[in-house]
């Protein structure tokens, strides 16, 4: 590269001077704020555009596949608590829906309306936070205080049910720890009407925001088609307009007796799939989670909580089983294989924060220095879940 | 209070043979002390302002167990224990920029609280330039910081760097284009000549209800945006934006050197309340003020309490703001700057003007 | 000594010195921060000769403005060049010595009561810059008048240059 | 800990007593985090951040996302060997006096991942040494709040410009 600015003929314009710039390789982790976790992004800038992008991962691989080939079926839950820890519940019921697949265990009635108001309760909370660190990362504080201070009374009513405030390990094969104490249902629902005031705070305060809105809106769109192509699944897929969820087309639990509303992005203040849609298709789930809520509060039978074959040891048949929930971060995937024995042969896991993550390298170059903040909270991945 | 009086204090006490240079320099090393205590005093009301106020915006407490009451020496035992941290100076870094900059940026700070009036006589220096003066030392700070970002020898610094360049040089145009409606309407750009015409009506005449009003308010607001632009607060806080470049341009700064960058922002904050206060909100004007006497000890008091309640709600104000608006993107900021303020700015000052030379014309 | 060649010496040593250091540093991010010195420098310069007007307005303009732009225009410049500046150092000699003899020799060659007399009192210019801005007969509003078509044809410069890089981008 | 010509040069007396005095409470009031999670503690820590537990009454609220001007680094997670290296590089662009707490099992001794997590390292005082450990899985809010307050007290017994305590201790 020379002293002197070379001249070159650009086809279709004027002479155009070409001063001599070299792109900028910065390194976006592994501590920093905007990357939620230890994750590294190796960025390339062309002064604040970004020309490239690449995810480095694996600063918080903790073998957590190889462990479920050495664990007890049952003492593999505790693991399941980790991988995506702001929604255990949710992990604990796929894992625990897979290895019911593979028993063939029926689930008692009154646990599955339990296993659905806990996994919306905890869907509630994941996306508070998801919604809260998000407008962190936009450089609005405040939120976030406001959406762990409604977190916490969620956390509440966990502790109060099965002990911890975030490793729930609840949600077992074969039913629940236990059942529900004297008057729990009925703090769950004053909690509902406390938050769907609250819901109206944080929907002015951030996702009506001007500023907000210029953020984000018509930034890091993804289209629909690219979405599906890039294997993206949960909110991040309903923000690109593709109608798909889990819980509605592919049923489990009693899912298919509840009468929901699946949130999907329309682009009213930018793109189909910008981020702005993905914030609001958060936020609008977390409403129909609290419609769903209120309908198991409803309609919650008596009865027992436990199937009485599912013992502290398990030993499914030998075989194979893929069952997959919709987690707040999207479709969580377990493929577990027995060979009969106490301990799985196989423990596999589509994570969903993985796969939404690989869309990074698609999404960020062409966006500004600003907007990789932006683009990467709105994905809201969790490093525990991509990295296992 | 002012320089002068300083002059005279010395001259009365030292030998008759001191030179006038030589008493010139002790009077301005003596005013400089004062302002230092000052700021450094007003810093540490404001950054615990700062914490109090984000605490309770964010249903929390802020600080509560540092000295006892409200946790009211929080930011003293956040001052020593800054004084007393490792100073880091890279091996990779510019040794002499490192160095310069927080000391450029921390003077060019205290430098502004040189023409600020604080009430009748207590002012440290009146000079016929007043607030253009101010304008070209609050430039300086740009460079301050663009040298801490170069001298740091860290892409995110670099960046925070070149924002600030970018920025700071942007905003400085309707930030100074804002001024002008006041400077026109007093005719002057000297802050205490300003506060002195704004005495009338029982010390309510300010410019912003003067007859004037109709450009002083847009002005004012514009003056206000663009202060807040210039000193790097949200949601014009990218130099140093957290969630995008971990601390922008003072990423590599640790210690003493840090909390200089940590008090020239709170310094030019009260500095630009302070301008806002001098000009549009009648300075240390407070209604009542005719009941005194001119020579009454009360006057000077009354007067700064008066001027520094009203530049500290300003402060609390951008406080408030801060913990209220996210950030804006680098060419959000570029393109508020210069398509929306610095029109609206012209076509303020031309209105100013006309208002200004058809009531002289009366 | 007096008060006036202290501080004259002073701020004549900053500019001069400040000066220095940008033509020497081999850091040409340095040397524009010298050149800050030489600015400081100069007003200070003008701050002595009674022209405070002036002076604050070389730290407005110079300082706060020209040198965030040479700096930009820095960042521009590719780190290192290969060409051999060796070269090009009899070139720049002669370049660099020839005003400065032509000066020394203006100077040297006047009679030698110097600057003492140029010192004006110090006096508060604003008023007489705006009132010759304003004087009918004075030439400076026209001049300013020009400064603003000049600004125009900037703008239209920098438009001109957006709209082919936006042809290029359309390709 | 720290270095300085007046570090450890003076006899107990009123003064001495009372600058470090001074120097350790305006250290154990301002203990700024970094803004630095791993792991599922990190989510913890953040709610130790949040209206319930606001360690910012403590005055260590302000958290820094850069380790140069921060003071206290919480390692709140699992620790494996390619992060490791990292957590050590980030302490020491620390400036000194710095202090480290390790929240929770995974932090301390490898936690659940301890037997069979090929990549865990087993606690991250083989990287960096560690002031006060904070048990749990994850540690709740008040138990981190209490290693907070336990690292204060530890701070307060520091000596600074006195000479360092001879014999047993």
């Amino acid at each position: 590269m020379g002293l002197t600015p070379s001249f070159a003929q650009a086809p279709g314009s004027e002479v155009e001077v070409a001063v001599p710039t070299q792109d900028c390789s910065i390194n976006m982790g592994p501590q920093h704020p905007a990357t939620h976790g230890v994750m590294r992004l190796l960025l390339k800038a062309d002064g604040e555009v970004l020309t490239g992008a690449q995810a480095h991962l694996g600063y918080l691989h903790r073998c957590a596949e190889k462990i479920g080939e050495n664990v007890d079926w049952t003492q593999y839950l505790p693991y399941t608590d980790r991988y995506d820890y702001l929604s255990a519940m949710n992990n604990n019921l796929g894992y625990s829906l897979a290895v019911e697949k593979l028993m063939g265990l029926e689930v008692p009635e009154r646990a599955q309306w339990m296993r659905v108001l806990l996994a919306e309760l905890n869907r509630i909370a994941s996306h508070l936070f998801a919604v809260g660190t998000y407008g962190l990362d936009l450089g609005a504080f405040t939120p976030l205080f406001y959406t762990l201070r409604e977190r916490e009374e969620i956390l509440d009513l966990f502790q109060e049910i099965c002990g911890a405030r975030l490793t729930c390990t609840f949600i077992r094969p074969g039913g629940l720890f236990n059942d529900a104490p004297e008057g729990w249902l009925e703090k769950v629902e004053s909690f509902l009407c406390r938050f769907e005031e609250r819901w109206k705070e944080y929907d002015a305060l951030l996702l009506r925001n001007k500023i907000f809105i210029e953020r984000t809106a018509g930034i890091g769109t993804l289209s629909g088609n690219d979405a599906v192509t890039w294997g993206v699944t949960g909110p991040l897929l309903r923000a690109s307009g593709v109608d798909w969820d889990l819980r509605r087309d592919q049923p489990y639990l009693v899912y298919d007796q509840l009468d929901f509303e699946v949130p999907l992005g329309v682009g009213r203040q930018g793109e189909v799939g910008d981020c702005w849609d993905r914030t609001e298709v958060r936020m609008s789930e977390m409403l129909a989670s609290l419609s769903m809520i209120r309908q198991c509060l409803d309609k919650m039978p008596d009865g027992a909580i436990q199937h009485p074959d599912a013992g502290p040891v398990l030993r499914p048949a030998p075989g194979r089983a893929y069952v997959g929930v919709e987690n707040p971060r999207g479709e969580l995937g377990h493929w577990l294989v027995s060979d009969g024995t106490k301990h799985p042969v196989r423990v596999r896991m589509r994570s969903p924060s993985f796969c939404n993550l690989s869309v990074v390298e698609h999404l960020l170059p062409g966006a500004m220095l600003g907007d990789a903040a932006a683009i990467l909270g709105s994905i809201d991945i969790v490093v525990g879940e991509t990295d296992r | 209070m002012d320089g002068n009086f300083i002059s005279h204090l010395l001259s009365a006490s030292l030998p008759p043979g001191f030179p006038f240079w030589g008493l010139a320099l002790l009077a301005a090393f003596l005013g400089a002390l004062c302002v230092v205590g000052f700021v450094s005093i007003l810093a540490l009301v404001s950054v615990w302002l700062e914490r109090k106020i984000a605490g309770h915006i964010q249903a929390r407490l802020g600080p509560m167990r540092t000295g006892g009451w409200h946790g009211w020496s929080q930011t003293l035992a956040d001052a020593i224990k800054l004084l007393t941290k490792e100073d880091v100076i890279l091996r990779g870094a510019d040794p002499v920029l490192f160095r310069l900059a927080p000391a450029l940026v921390m003077g060019s700070a205290l430098a502004m609280f040189a023409v600020l009036p604080f009430a009748p006589g207590v002012q440290f220096a009146d000079i016929d330039l007043g607030v253009y003066f101010l304008l070209a030392v609050a430039s300086l700070t740009t460079i301050g910081v663009i040298m801490a970002g170069w001298g740091s020898n860290n892409k995110w610094s670099l960046y925070g760097a070149m924002r600030e360049a970018a920025q700071a040089t942007s905003y400085e145009i309707p930030l100074a284009l804002s001024l002008i409606p006041p400077i026109l309407h007093f005719g002057t750009f000297s802050l205490l000549s300003a506060t002195e015409q704004q005495s009338g009506w029982g010390g309510m005449q300010w410019y912003i209800f003067s007859d004037a009003f109709w450009v002083a308010i847009p002005s004012f607001f514009l003056f206000f945006t663009a202060a807040l632009a210039e000193n790097k607060r949200a949601p014009f806080d990218l130099p140093e934006s957290e969630s995008e470049l971990v601390a922008g341009f003072h990423t590599e700064y640790s210690g003493l050197r840090f909390a200089f960058f940590f008090l020239e922002e709170y310094a030019a904050m009260f500095a630009a309340s302070a301008v806002a206060t001098a000009y549009w909100l009648g300075g240390w004007n407070f209604p009542g003020m005719t009941f005194l006497s001119t020579g009454s000890l009360w006057l000077p008091i009354l007067g700064a309490l008066a001027f520094l309640l009203k530049a500290m709600f300003l402060v609390c104000v951008m406080i408030w703001i801060r913990w209220t608006l996210p950030r804006l993107r680098i060419d959000q900021v570029m393109t508020l700057g210069w398509k929306y303020l610095t029109p609206l700015a012209l076509g303020i000052m031309v209105a100013a003007a006309g208002w200004e030379a058809w009531r002289a014309s009366l | 000594m007096n008060g006036e060649v202290l501080s004259f010496s002073l701020f004549s040593a900053l500019a001069v010195g400040g000066a220095g250091l940008a033509l020497f540093s081999k850091s040409a991010v340095r040397s524009a921060f010298a050149l800050l010195a030489s600015f400081l420098g100069v007003a200070g310069l003008y701050l002595v000769l009674g022209a405070d007007f002036l002076a604050v307005t070389q730290i407005l303009l110079y300082a706060g403005g020209i040198l965030v732009l040479y700096l930009f225009g820095l960042m521009l410049v590719p780190p290192e060049g290969d060409e051999p500046r060796a070269l090009r150092r009899p070139l720049a000699l002669v370049v660099a010595v020839a005003p400065v003899a032509v000066l020394l020799i203006g100077f040297l060659s006047r009679p030698s009561h110097g600057a003492r007399a140029v010192l004006a009192e110090p006096t508060e210019t604003v008023k007489e810059i705006g009132l010759a801005l304003l004087r009918p007969d004075g030439w400076l509003l026209p001049f300013e008048y020009a400064s603003i078509l000049l600004l125009a044809a900037l703008v239209g410069a920098v438009h001109l240059a957006r709209r082919s890089v936006s042809n290029e981008e359309a390709e | 800990m720290s270095s300085g010509p007046l570090v450890g040069q003076f006899d107990d007396n009123v003064l001495t007593t009372r600058v470090d005095w001074m120097v350790n409470w305006s250290r154990r009031s301002s203990l700024w985090p970094m803004t630095f999670g791993l792991a599922c503690c990190a989510i913890e820590m953040i709610a130790v951040g949040g209206p319930r537990f606001d360690i910012d009454r403590f005055g260590a609220g302000a958290f820094r996302a850069t380790p140069r001007q921060s003071d206290l680094m919480i390692v709140a997670g699992t620790v494996n060997f390619k992060m490791a290296e990292r957590i050590r590089r980030l302490w020491e662009q620390m400036a000194e006096p710095r202090y480290v707490i390790a929240m929770g099992a995974c932090a301390t001794g490898g936690g659940p991942y301890h037997q069979y997590g090929y990549t865990v390292v087993k606690g991250v005082d083989r990287v960096i040494p560690v002031d006060i450990y904070v048990a749990g899985c994850p540690p709740r809010p008040e138990a981190l709040l209490d290693g907070l307050m336990a690292l204060q007290r530890k701070i307060d017994r520091g000596r600074i410009v006195r000479k360092p305590e001879t014999g047993p201790v």
